[in-house]
């Protein structure tokens, strides 16, 4: 439950940031504050409660013991795609910064927010 | 080895892939290759359309029978859709081959290549985690090639798209979530039959959650920001992916869950409601546009509302219609866009006042903007006079009298801002003399555009016969749940 | 409450601060540090959970890797926020 | 005024969210796909790794899309910051120690990063995490080493073979007959190195190919001039 709590409150701290902030790079910080949210929620959903890791490294461990494989494979390729997103917009703040020399989205709009 | 429709897939990412490497050979070959790739769907879609007209094929991917394994579903509506976006590819491969001069040209077919991955992806995956990777392979695509031109205003389009498109995913990537937590299962298919195992409350919340992830690419109001910013700042041939291709197939990825999951009155008027309003905000702000490209990017949201509209009467005779008018946009935003691409270059300028006298100057071009505005208007004898009619036809067969209105105010409104270009097109005025021509290849990738506008629209048999199947494969959950687990 | 309850209270609560840090911190790369910080508690999360891939994911991807774009891309802008 | 409707706003999200979260089962057994993974992975696969027989055979096609990601990530990249490369860098090069250091890691680093995909279908990690190693340990070179470069065209051609290799591997199944990424390989004894059919394959190609993806990306964006 209390993984559920610490997820949830990572996703709308990284919201909050994403919608109230003025600098670019503080907007990015958010997505990737959302991402590990919503990474951390997902895992916490495949838990089971005293089972092991669902790996059959030892002949003792039987499957009936082991949390949802599931959501790790899903989350695995979620955090590689994070990292995805966030270089392609960290180049976009890049380029934003060469043509205005600043990272305050209020001094940057020219098309209509 | 058969054509398969996994190769939909494949075939643009291994030319993505081999793109680099025959960059180093020469410039030619890798402008080359993304016309053979459509060329050689065209022939697989030659082959597999009949056939998945009758019955959708579900194929397998790595071996494993679904649900545990991901599968592809090339029923009736992906069939059509993906021979859309094949044609559609193919022109704006035409027309990118004269028109994308500047470096890295490698670059840009490679992202090309990606986005149409995605979004063939999109159409034809049976998973629902599997939607959000090509969803994201889509969306990345799409915000690299905004900012192609590196532009101020390209880059700042691109991260507001970003910013918008990061909020789809994730909303997306929580539904999906839900959807396993409850279900214990990712197959579309497999989830309909389970999903009255999600509790009311987390359902409303899928819901509402999809909506919004889905509803962003799809340009419903009021999540399309993105949309006029990044149509009128990415290259032209980009502008024409957006309409014709990554819309298309966000609605498709909307409307199938929304149809499998979802289907009670209450979301369908929802939708309507949605529709309307999305039309009716978008044609308003389109009319007080003065730039071209966000004329037509504005008139792009409209018709998206159209066609949810269309979507959220449910019916038959509505749904074909909603696909006819999808086909029918596609083809005809991307004519112009190639149209306004070359105007704006001859031009010099991205206002619509400035485009006063090119009628004369620049004929054919503009002969073709022209074809394009009457389409989309829905006049005859073009193809958008039979979708919009059968639009029409099917709500007031539903008895809906105030939609039908809202429609008519909506149509109006577009004809007036329309024409208005058209005629500011053709007053005649002494333009400076002007060397740049259009180049050869984007004039055949608009004739081509123009040639099937006109013939569609002359005999609307040819495209019409193949909607019931494909209407009927959208609507009818029971049959998707059927094939999608044999 | 067993000593596993608590350590997971304490990460999370660590986890939450280290939001918090890095959305109200001016000096944006203490912000990206933060964040890093949250990749680590995470992984070390995810391990709890059983989930040692995930958690070996995080720690190469988010702890490394992400932050160094960052700081990367703060240094070719500004580091301070107005 | 803004930070009133971001709160407002965030407020209702977060009240749908409780409400769905809190009648969410946390930590008990589920029916679905992964009891079917868990207990016919092995029997199946080959591949003692759950989660790796999951992400590379069972749900492969995920892992095609998300090697096309990151290729996506470093061409858009590419692309974006086209024309802004300079080889103007840091003027000082770090101390002998740390260059040392860096020397001697790089290597092992780099080993770890291959020992971590190779063995991805017996142990935690695979592709991506040993691709992730390893360009950390290019990484390292470039803050120590004021000119190390690497190669753009090796960049290339690594990314570009190792994702024909996956889609060829994937082509192979369908041209066999069978469907794209099916298995042709003999499976062998779990836990052994050559095992699993065409897991350790496909994984290996991945960590090549995230691996000099990532150092692109890094390239890409250290190289930038301000």
């Amino acid at each position: 439950m209390l993984y559920y709590i610490g997820a949830i409150s990572l996703i709308l701290i990284g919201m909050y940031a994403v919608l109230t902030k003025k600098n670019l790079l503080k907007i990015v910080v958010g997505l990737s504050i959302v991402d590990s949210g919503v990474n951390l929620l997902f895992i916490s959903v495949g838990y089971v409660k005293d089972a092991t890791a669902p790996i059959f490294s030892m002949p003792s461990l039987t499957a009936d013991k082991m949390v949802d494989p599931v959501p790790q494979a899903l989350v695995l390729t979620a955090i590689v795609i994070g990292l995805a997103t966030t270089a392609v917009a960290l180049g976009l703040v890049i380029r934003l910064y060469d043509h205005h020399k600043t990272l305050n989205i209020n001094k940057i709009r020219q098309l209509k927010w | 080895m058969e054509f398969s429709p996994v190769l939909y897939i494949a075939i643009p990412l291994f030319a993505a892939f081999l793109i680099p490497l025959l960059g180093k050979v020469s410039k030619t070959l890798v402008k080359l290759t993304p016309g053979i790739v459509f060329l050689y769907l065209s022939y697989g879609s030659i082959l597999l359309f009949p056939k998945a007209m009758e019955k959708p094929i579900v194929q397998v991917v790595a071996g494993f029978k679904p649900p545990f394994g991901i599968s592809l579903y090339y029923g009736a509506t992906a069939a059509f859709l993906i021979t859309m976006v094949t044609i559609v590819g193919f022109v704006i491969w035409l027309y990118s081959y004269k028109f994308i001069i500047r470096e890295p040209i490698e670059k840009y077919y490679m992202l090309f290549m990606m986005l149409i991955t995605g979004s063939t992806g999109i159409l034809l995956t049976g998973d629902m985690f599997n939607m959000f990777v090509f969803l994201e392979i889509t969306s990345i695509a799409a915000y690299s090639l905004t900012a192609f031109l590196r532009d101020k205003d390209g880059a700042e389009a691109a991260f507001k798209y970003l910013l918008i498109g990061s909020f789809s995913s994730t909303f997306y990537l929580l539904s999906v979530m839900i959807i396993y937590s409850y279900t214990g299962t990712l197959n579309f298919a497999d989830i309909a039959g389970k999903i009255d195992l999600i509790p009311p409350m987390a359902k409303g919340f899928v819901l509402v959650l999809v909506l919004v992830g889905m509803g962003i690419e799809a340009e419903m109001f009021p999540l399309n920001g993105w949309a006029p910013d990044a149509y009128s700042q990415a290259p032209s041939p980009v502008g024409a992916v957006f309409g014709g291709i990554v819309v298309k197939a966000g609605l498709y990825a909307m409307i199938r869950i929304v149809f499998l999951f979802f289907k009670t009155p209450e979301v369908m008027q929802f939708l309507i409601f949605m529709g309307i309003l999305t039309l009716l905000i978008a044609e308003m702000a389109a009319m007080r546009q003065h730039q071209i490209k966000r004329m037509l990017a504005f008139s792009s949201i409209g018709q998206m509302g159209l066609v949810i509209i269309a979507l959220g009467i449910g019916t038959m005779g509505s749904t074909s219609a909603a696909l006819f008018q999808m086909f029918n946009h596609a083809l005809i935003k991307s004519l112009l866009f190639f149209a306004a691409g070359y105007l704006v270059f001859h031009s010099g300028s991205k206002q619509i006042e400035d485009l006063e006298g090119l009628g004369y100057d620049k004929p054919v071009t503009s002969f073709f903007f022209a074809v394009g505005a009457l389409a989309i208007i829905g006049l005859p004898p073009f193809s958008g006079f039979w979708s919009k009619l059968l639009i029409l036809v099917s709500v007031a067969k539903a008895g809906d009298i105030a939609i039908l209105l809202l429609i008519l105010t909506g149509s109006v409104i577009e004809a007036i801002y329309y024409l208005r270009a058209v005629v500011k097109l053709y007053t005649r005025k002494e333009v400076p003399d002007n060397v740049r021509r259009t180049p050869i290849s984007g004039l055949v990738a608009m004739g081509i555009l123009a040639a099937i506008i006109l013939y569609v629209g002359l005999y609307p048999g040819v495209i019409e016969k193949w909607l019931a199947p494909a209407a009927n494969n959208l609507l009818n959950a029971a049959d998707y749940i059927k094939a999608g687990l044999f | 409450m067993s000593w596993l309850a608590v350590l997971v209270l304490v990460l999370v609560v660590v986890q939450i601060i280290a939001a918090l840090f890095s959305v109200w911190q001016k000096d944006l790369l203490l912000a990206a540090l933060g964040t890093s910080a949250i990749s680590v508690v995470l992984s070390v999360l995810f391990y709890l959970l059983q989930a040692p891939d995930v958690a070996l994911t995080e720690a190469a991807i988010g702890v490394a890797l992400s932050t160094i774009i960052f700081v990367i891309a703060i240094k070719k802008t500004d580091r301070y926020e107005e | 005024m803004r930070k009133a409707i971001a709160i407002l706003l965030l407020a209702i999200v977060g009240y749908y969210f409780i409400n769905v979260f809190i009648h969410m089962p946390f930590g008990e057994k589920r029916e679905g796909v992964g009891k079917y993974y868990l207990e016919n992975t092995v029997k199946e696969t080959g591949a003692a790794n759950v989660v790796t027989a999951i992400v590379v055979s069972y749900r492969g096609f995920d892992t095609l899309g998300e090697v096309t990601v990151l290729f996506l990530a470093a061409t858009g990249l590419g692309a974006i910051l086209f024309g802004k490369r300079g080889e103007k860098r840091r003027l000082q090069g770090a101390s002998v120690i740390v260059k040392t250091t860096s020397m001697m890691l790089y290597p092992m680093v780099v080993l770890l990063g291959a020992y971590v995909f190779v063995h991805g279908h017996l142990t935690p990690g695979g592709g991506f995490q040993g691709g992730a190693i390893i360009a950390t340990g290019v990484l390292l070179m470039f803050m120590s080493y004021r000119h190390f470069n690497v190669s753009h065209n090796a960049l290339t051609w690594i990314e570009s073979l190792a994702g024909l290799t996956f889609a060829t591997v994937g082509l192979i199944g369908l041209a066999l007959g069978t469907t794209f990424l099916q298995n042709f390989l003999p499976l062998g004894t779990p836990n052994d190195l050559v095992s699993a059919g065409i897991i350790p394959i496909i994984y290996i190609a991945v960590g090549f190919k995230v691996g000099a993806e990532l150092t692109g990306v890094l390239d890409n964006m250290l190289k930038t001039i301000r």
